[in-house]
């Protein structure tokens, strides 16, 4: 994989729990990148991914290196992009 | 200005945390605080609260740096313990020291509501029966924080 | 609900007053809290504070009650200290007990602006030149306690 | 004294450093009597007390049986009648 430019994604509370994992690398294809495409990226895969991130998921967060971000926010090599549900502290 | 941010398992003390913020600061009036703690009901047993390492203390450091701001506070403390924490039990801790009242008092309000919609925290509820379930966010704390970007009484 | 109403010289801990008011509270959700301090500068020294024994009691009661009525509270504590009283030392405490934040901080806010207008304390200056002076009172004190009265918020 | 009707008077802060006292009693004249002639007849003893009490004097308030009290409420045998600048606790 040396060579392929990645972005780390992680997953919090249900997100987690339903994927059965905290993080994964993600390779980033050439060109301009938004975290729209990362979504659509994760919604194409089987299952429980499809299930998460796509139309019939629940309301879903993003933060990418720590901001929140939305859909038309970008990507780059070496980014952290979180995804986790609306946040329940206090 | 002492801003503090710690988000811990460990539980806190008021009397400690208090002490620590007013150190030196003589031109202090009073000190604004809430102290949340696990609501119970509905056969709660307990939480466990889940967090993102280092956006979490970043976000908390931006609202208490936020209320400074706003508010003109002399000190800010804020401490959000994670882990399982039972009924009854702290979960958060906000301490606003100001040279008046009514400041202490709206920037606690205003930490508290910035609190629940922008630090990355999430609740799992666990009932008696054993049963554990997601708390989702509530609309109403949207609507609350809301309200500072269109009330009067700050920027 | 619990009224819990002190007038004493003696120090207090906002640990065990928290601790005391929680106790088999398991519905409470948080606790409001404003602790006032002897606010330095322009050479003060110490406050004492005097007060009218039996009406203390009895007008801090009423407040209490007041602000359990208004917020549903499912508690209230009022600590007011009275005698000589250094720079940056506690003078009063309120705490008050709520399902959820919003009636815990505004009760405190409530008590807070009613206890300045309506507790018959008065607080004599002591300077570092030796010279002493009654506080007057603020028109702000007025203005704050009288909003609740228009206020939209409650009753 | 026996038999007189009397009412407790009590000052606090500086109308009691003034006046050098914190306490007296004084007889009730017969009839209806009002705190709004408790301040006449203390306005117009000497010295100190009209300073007080007089028109130059500075904000007092009053409480009859320990509740805040106006120029218009009556004034009974036995009542404990308080006289005090306006508060400043908190």
């Amino acid at each position: 994989m040396e060579g392929v430019p990645v972005i780390t994604i992680l997953y919090f509370a249900w997100l987690r729990d339903r994927l059965g994992r905290s993080s994964e690398s993600m390779p980033l294809p050439e060109g301009a990148w938004y975290v729209g495409d990362v979504i659509r990226t994760l919604a194409e895969r089987d299952g429980d991914y499809r299930l998460v991130f796509g139309p019939q998921g629940g309301a879903i967060r993003c933060a990418v290196n720590q901001e929140f971000a939305g859909p038309d926010d970008g990507v780059r090599e070496g980014d952290e992009v979180a995804f986790f549900p609306p946040v329940t502290g206090g | 200005m002492t801003i503090r941010v710690s988000v811990q398992t460990a539980a806190f003390s008021m009397d400690a945390e208090r002490a620590r913020l007013m150190q030196g600061a003589h031109e202090a009036g009073g000190v604004g605080a809430f102290l949340g703690v696990v609501r119970g009901g509905a056969g709660l047993r307990a939480l466990t609260l889940e967090h993102y390492p280092g956006m979490t203390e970043s976000m908390i450091g931006r609202i208490a740096a936020e209320a400074q701001a706003r508010f003109g506070l002399l000190g800010c403390t804020i401490i959000h313990r994670v882990g399982r924490l039972g009924v009854g039990e702290p979960i958060v801790l906000v301490l606003c020291l100001a040279a008046h009242r009514a400041a202490a008092l709206d920037a606690t309000a205003f930490v508290m509501d910035w609190l629940k919609t922008r630090a990355p925290f999430w609740k799992r509820e666990e009932f008696e029966d054993g049963r554990t379930a997601w708390v989702d966010a509530r609309e109403a704390d949207d609507a609350a924080a809301a309200r500072w970007a269109r009330d009067g009484r700050a920027g």
